[in-house]
């Protein structure tokens, strides 16, 4: 018992199970979006490995793990080795500080679905994601490549100019929430859409959101702001000299920051893992009827004897679903299964955003992209800010 | 072992700190890496208010701390540029090399 | 621990601000530097600053260094050359005198042993303590660092354009 | 009663007029100036009537200017009915002569900028007018000297006229320089600058303390209302524009000595010395300016040192004891000397520029308005009886005979100088034959209504405003001894200088060649002003002009100040050449230098005992 109270031994197990869940979501995070991207571009997507491609990522890891890993002779060694890691552990930290869902109880123990709360969350998150920009420029510089420095030159300008916006955009819903914390944050949101803060008054933060998530989109070096690996102009950009699992540390650090920015959004502006409707109105009921939904609509089309290929998974799919369904009613799981049903549809949902952006954006020229910022999404970002501060000032005595 | 770390050693790894950007100052060459030295003098000095500031219980000592930061913000931004401008000017980053104003 | 974490730390810092010196190329000096403010900002939660430690990261670390880092980039800095008088010779002796004495008058006059830091024996350094001074005390010392700036984006552009000519 | 209102109007038009009047088109240049001085003197009428009987004064605060000390200066408007007659000649003759302006100005480059200073000559004259203590007065003394000095300079192409003004301001300095003096001594003396505080102690203060203030006061006012020996910059200042000199210099800055005199009248009540000197003074000014006048030939300079006498009476009334008198003729002489002034300038405007008396004459016909109004105004300077300047004329010289029989009869004299001088200029100007070789036209309509206007003025001011009576109240009383003697020798007097210049001018037309050959020396004298403006170069001008040169440049300043300079700077030099070789321009040696400095005090610390035991 006296383990089990420990802070130290909670905290490594809940380390620990942040990071495996973590990292499988960051391996079929890619899947998803292979897949996403294939059916908005009307084809199959990956369907060899695995039913429905399913175990895709694990080749994909395998593969990676058996290439060769190629140092190339010209490189700046020790920065060459540190960038990557840098690039990932930078990606990795932020979602210490991210809450996944209230104080619950796992038998004797009571804890939070947050590895450590600091009464200056947003602001580690901010401090940490700067410090990603040194990945991508010491990649860049270390690999002695043009192309690679010209990406490495881009990402940094690109992020240092876009964490201005972004910054402003997360410094409007903390003055209506009034904290830095992400978890009382959260808990100022409580109490439906209404009270969210991309719908609260004084000034709802919906201009912020945009900017916020555009700023994301920029700084996630996602499109249409992927310059800095625009493949027509410069290979691969910053990790074009790296190979194996070091290109594979990159393409994790993306995704997490993916992962990172999206929680951000739920947390500061879509209510974290508050459900958007009182328990009253049937809020505990949202996952059941879409798990439901989904198990039926995957049984239907496995019944369709056109679909020769799926007439074992899909069946399979539908029941798994049912059963999950089933799950959500089981009072036992509800208090925490509940919240982090709801904190990953909006996150996932938002994940989804970037997706369906990557499949239907063009690119920006880079031109076009320093000026959108400093001319256009400061200036507005700024101006935001200073209404929801005067209205909040005004509305609080 | 003691649970708590004496006030001094703080005042001394800063001091420490701050010879070390001294140094750098004076046995380096180029512009950029002396320029780094002083914001390292600049950080050994904020941990010293920052010390005092807990010494006292007071705020002050942060507040200062932030005022360099934001100053040494504005120098970098111009320093970086002056710097620029040398370097398109003479091709040399030697600090020696820049000793007159007119070139 | 609070012993430990300092140590920890105090070495980190120490060995990066040595390598900030002795490194002759200035991008492994930025680096090192880097590495000084990341132990720095660790101190400075130990010492109860918490925003300072988070602006620390962000200003220092995140934007100033990433500037420094930018421009060795832009300019393709190499390492540096040996050439021109030394100052060694009335450097260090001079350096180690000062460093001495320091010390000594740190340790000796100012402040005793029993002047020690625990983590939490300070905890007016949160972002509301600093807001509060910030726009009461220090406000105009605030409004006057915010038009110097101004003045340093004017003069940065400035400078910046000159070389578009 | 929103005094303010009276100087903000026309500020805003120099403020309007100054700044956008360049892109504005003539008649909004016009509408701004004018209106503004329009609306303020309708603000006045309005202030007078919301005033009821006028028996209390009214003083406003706006707000504490100057707080040092004990010195507590605020800006205070002060309206009693001293300040009434100033206002309303300020105002109602200023509006007039900006409607004037209109037509004579109507050619001329320059056009905003010359109503925008005239719209900043208004403000500063009603500040003047209305300031409740010194300072304020002082303002607005200043500020119409700033004024004079532009609007004298208006030409400024033209290097008389520049001249002029730097004349006009450098002797105007004298007389602050005494004004500033005074105020010093008020201060020193009362504590205070403020009107009613300094009246109201300086009944019980000592005589001689009262009389040098009054003596002080006495200087400043020579200097601004042209009185000996400061008088010599006024006939200069005719370089001016003609509305400036009706303006300015006829009708209302000049007039500002007389008024502060009048204001200041519990000072010189208690020092009879300085009613002396003043009285002295104004009647020496008025006898020596009428000879002047007699033998000047451009009708500008004739009416300048006809003005000059006249302020001299006015100055006879002041020192005579009837302040009364002496605001009552600032008033008549307002009226019929801006006629004189504008008629002249409807003259030269008719003649497009033409000045000199020799070159007029038998205008009658070709300009009848202008004739008929200026015809109102001689007979009203002249003393006929029962136009305006006979009863003014008439009150300071019954003052000037209780005070002394001597003053009296110089004054008389000089009456006869006036009726024959200003006969003379109207003689040459109007009747006989036409000597010059212009066109001669009438002026327009904005020209002769004003004139006409002025004219009436002239004609019935005299009995329309009973000034003694209306300011019976303010001034201590004094007794008017009914001697009607007096008034018949004075208005002989009159008769006789008109008599003689229509005898000299027109029936004789060579007698006046001939008299000035006969009397060459006499009138060589007069002619050239008695030498005043020689005698003063070489007596003040030349000599600080040549001690500044030798003593003060070649000696001092090159010799000694210089030689100290360089001194310094030379060894500066020699010192520097050595600590040169210390500036390397290499950053890193002045570090270390630094560094050595730091160590260096760090060891000073521990061996001195810097530090805390």
């Amino acid at each position: 018992m006296e383990l089990l109270d420990s802070f130290i031994f909670i905290t490594l197990i809940k380390a620990a199970v942040v990071l495996a869940v973590l990292l499988t979501t960051l391996a079929y995070l890619q899947w998803v979006e292979r897949k996403v991207i294939a059916h908005v571009q009307v084809r199959p997507g990956p369907y060899r490995v695995g039913p429905h491609g399913l175990l895709q990522p694990v080749a994909d890891i395998v593969k990676l793990l058996t290439k060769e890993d190629l140092l190339p002779p010209y490189v700046n060694k020790p920065l060459y080795l540190l960038a990557p890691f840098l690039a990932i552990s930078m990606a990795l930290l932020s979602i210490s500080v991210i809450p996944f869902g209230p104080e619950i109880k796992v038998g004797p123990v009571t804890t939070w679905m947050q590895l450590t709360d600091l009464n200056i969350g947003v602001l580690f998150i901010l401090a940490v994601s700067s410090m990603g920009v040194y990945g991508i420029a010491l990649a860049g510089w270390a690999s002695n490549n043009k192309y690679a420095l010209i990406g490495g030159l881009r990402s940094s300008a690109q992020m240092i100019s876009y964490e201005l916006p972004m910054s402003l955009a997360i410094a409007a819903p903390l003055l209506i929430s009034n904290t830095l914390s992400l978890r009382e944050l959260v808990m100022s949101q409580a109490g439906g859409i209404f009270h969210w803060n991309i719908l609260h008054g004084p000034f709802p933060q919906i201009i912020s959101f945009i900017i916020f998530m555009i700023a994301a989109f920029a700084e996630t070096n996602r499109v249409p702001f992927d310059l800095p690996e625009a493949e027509n102009e410069l290979v691969a950009g910053f990790h074009t000299e790296y190979s194996s699992m070091k290109f594979a540390s990159f393409f994790m650090a993306e995704y997490a920051n993916m992962i990172t920015v999206s929680a951000m959004a739920t947390l500061l502006f879509l209510g974290g893992w508050m459900a958007p409707w009182p328990v009253a109105w049937g809020a505990n009921l949202v996952p059941t009827v879409i798990f439901a939904i989904a198990g039926v609509t995957a049984l239907y089309h496995g019944a369709n004897p056109a679909r020769k290929r799926d007439k074992l998974t899909l069946p399979v799919f539908g029941i798994i679903f049912l059963i999950i369904a089933g799950v959500f009613l089981l009072p036992i799981v509800q208090s925490w299964l509940l919240p982090l049903f709801w904190f990953a549809a909006k996150t996932g949902a938002i994940l989804f955003l970037f997706m369906w952006v990557r499949a239907t954006l063009p690119r920006f020229r880079y031109d076009q992209l320093m000026g959108f910022t400093w001319k256009f999404l400061f200036p507005v970002a700024m101006l935001n800010l200073l209404v929801t501060s005067f209205l909040v000032a005004w509305t609080t005595k | 072992m003691m649970n708590a770390v004496p006030i001094s050693w703080f005042l001394t790894l800063s001091a420490i700190l701050f010879a070390l950007g001294v140094a750098g100052f004076l046995f380096r060459r180029n512009i950029i890496t002396v320029f780094m030295s002083i914001e390292l003098m600049l950080n050994a000095v904020n941990l010293s208010f920052v010390t005092f500031s807990y010494q006292h219980k007071e705020v002050s000592g942060h507040l200062f701390t932030f005022f360099v930061m934001v100053v040494a913000a504005a120098e970098a931004a111009v320093g970086l540029a002056i710097i620029l401008t040398v370097f398109k000017g003479r091709s040399t980053l030697n600090i020696d090399d820049v000793n007159s104003m007119k070139h | 621990m609070d012993v430990i974490l300092f140590l920890i730390f105090a070495v980190v810092a120490v060995v990066c601000a040595i390598n900030v010196v002795v490194q002759t190329h200035p991008i492994s000096s930025a680096l090192s530097l880097v590495g000084v403010m990341g132990s720095l900002a660790v101190l400075y939660l130990l010492l109860g600053a918490e925003f300072i430690a988070a602006a620390q990261v962000i200003v220092y670390a995140g934007a100033i260094m990433v500037l420094f880092v930018f421009v060795i980039m832009l300019l393709n800095a190499g390492a540096e050359t040996k050439k021109g008088r030394s100052y060694l010779i009335p450097g260090a002796p001079l350096l180690i005198v000062f460093l001495g004495l320091m010390a000594y008058y740190v340790q000796r006059y100012l402040f005793p042993e029993s002047a020690v830091v625990r983590f939490g024996g300070f905890t007016g350094g949160g972002p509301k303590d600093i807001g509060n001074a910030l726009f009461t005390t220090y406000l105009l010392p605030f409004e006057v660092t915010s038009i110097l700036i101004l003045v340093a984006i004017i003069g940065a552009v400035v400078l910046a354009r000159k070389e578009i000519e | 009663m929103q005094l303010w209102l009276i100087p903000i109007l026309p500020l805003a038009g120099f403020l309007i007029n100054g700044i956008f009047g360049r892109r504005f088109s003539k008649s909004l240049v016009n509408t701004v100036a004018i209106g503004s001085v329009v609306l303020s003197f309708l603000w006045v009428l309005k202030t007078i009537f919301a005033m009821g009987d006028l028996n209390t004064s009214i003083e406003e605060h706006y707000f504490t200017w100057i707080q040092s000390g004990t010195i507590d200066i605020g800006c205070d408007f002060l309206v009693d009915r001293l300040t009434i007659v100033m206002l309303l000649v300020v105002t109602g003759i200023g509006s007039l002569i900006h409607v004037y302006s209109i037509g004579y100005m109507s050619h001329e480059g320059g056009y905003y900028r010359f109503f925008a200073y005239m719209n900043l000559f208004m403000f500063f004259m009603l500040v003047l007018v209305l300031g409740a203590n010194f300072l304020l007065l002082f303002v607005g003394w200043e500020g119409v000297g700033l004024c004079s000095y532009l609007l004298i300079g208006f030409y400024f192409d033209k290097k008389f006229a520049t001249d002029a003004g730097n004349k006009a301001f450098i002797v105007n300095r004298i007389g602050d320089f005494g004004f500033s003096l005074a105020m010093f001594y008020i201060f020193k003396n009362f504590g205070s600058l403020d009107f009613d505080k300094v009246f109201h102690q300086a009944a019980s203060a000592p005589e001689w303390v009262l009389t040098t203030i009054g003596l002080l006061l006495m200087v400043g006012a020579c200097g601004k209302s042209a009185q000996i020996p400061l008088y010599v910059w006024l006939p200069d200042a005719m370089a001016g524009p003609t509305p400036v000199s009706a303006l300015i210099h006829a009708a209302t800055m000049v007039t500002a000595g007389v008024y502060m005199t009048a204001r200041s009248w519990v000072i010189f009540t208690h020092a009879p010395g300085a009613m002396d000197v003043i009285a002295i003074v104004g009647i020496l000014t008025a006898f020596l300016a009428a000879t002047i006048g007699l033998a000047q030939n451009d009708i500008k300079k004739v009416f300048a040192y006809s003005t000059v006498s006249q302020l001299g009476y006015m100055f006879v009334g002041i020192g005579s004891g009837a302040f009364s008198a002496g605001i009552y003729h600032l008033v008549t002489h307002a009226f019929f000397k801006a006629l004189l002034f504008l008629g002249a300038g409807s003259v030269i405007h008719a003649l497009s520029g033409e000045q000199d008396l020799r070159n007029m004459g038998g205008l009658r016909k070709k300009i009848p308005i202008t004739f008929w109004t200026m015809v109102c105004a001689w007979v009203a300077i002249s003393g006929v009886p029962p136009f305006s300047g006979f009863f003014s004329k008439d009150a300071i010289l019954l003052a000037a005979y209780q005070h002394s029989p001597a003053i009296y009869w110089i004054g008389v004299v000089t009456a006869g100088m006036t009726a024959f001088y200003v006969s003379r200029a109207m003689f040459m100007t109007f009747f006989g034959s036409y000597r010059g070789k212009a066109h001669p036209h009438e002026s327009p309509a904005v020209m002769w209504v004003p004139l006409a206007v002025l004219a009436a003025l002239s004609l019935a001011g005299g009995w329309l405003f009973p000034i003694p009576a209306f300011l019976k109240a303010m001034f201590p009383a004094f007794e008017e001894a009914e001697n009607h003697m007096l008034m018949y020798i004075s208005v002989l007097a009159g008769f006789g200088g008109i008599g003689l210049a229509y005898l000299m001018y027109l029936r004789k037309p060579g007698m006046a060649d001939s008299l000035a050959q006969t009397f060459k020396a006499p009138y060589q004298l007069i002619y050239n002003k008695y030498f005043v403006d020689e005698i003063y170069s070489a007596t003040v001008v030349r000599p600080l002009i040549g001690g500044s040169r030798m003593v003060l440049w070649k000696g001092v300043d090159a010799g000694l100040i210089d030689g100290i300079v360089n001194g310094v700077g030379a060894r500066c030099r020699d010192v520097g050449s050595v600590l040169r070789l210390l500036q390397s321009g290499n950053i890193r040696s002045y570090a270390t230098w630094v560094l050595f400095g730091s160590v260096a005090l760090l060891v000073a610390m521990g061996l001195l005992g810097g530090l805390p035991r």
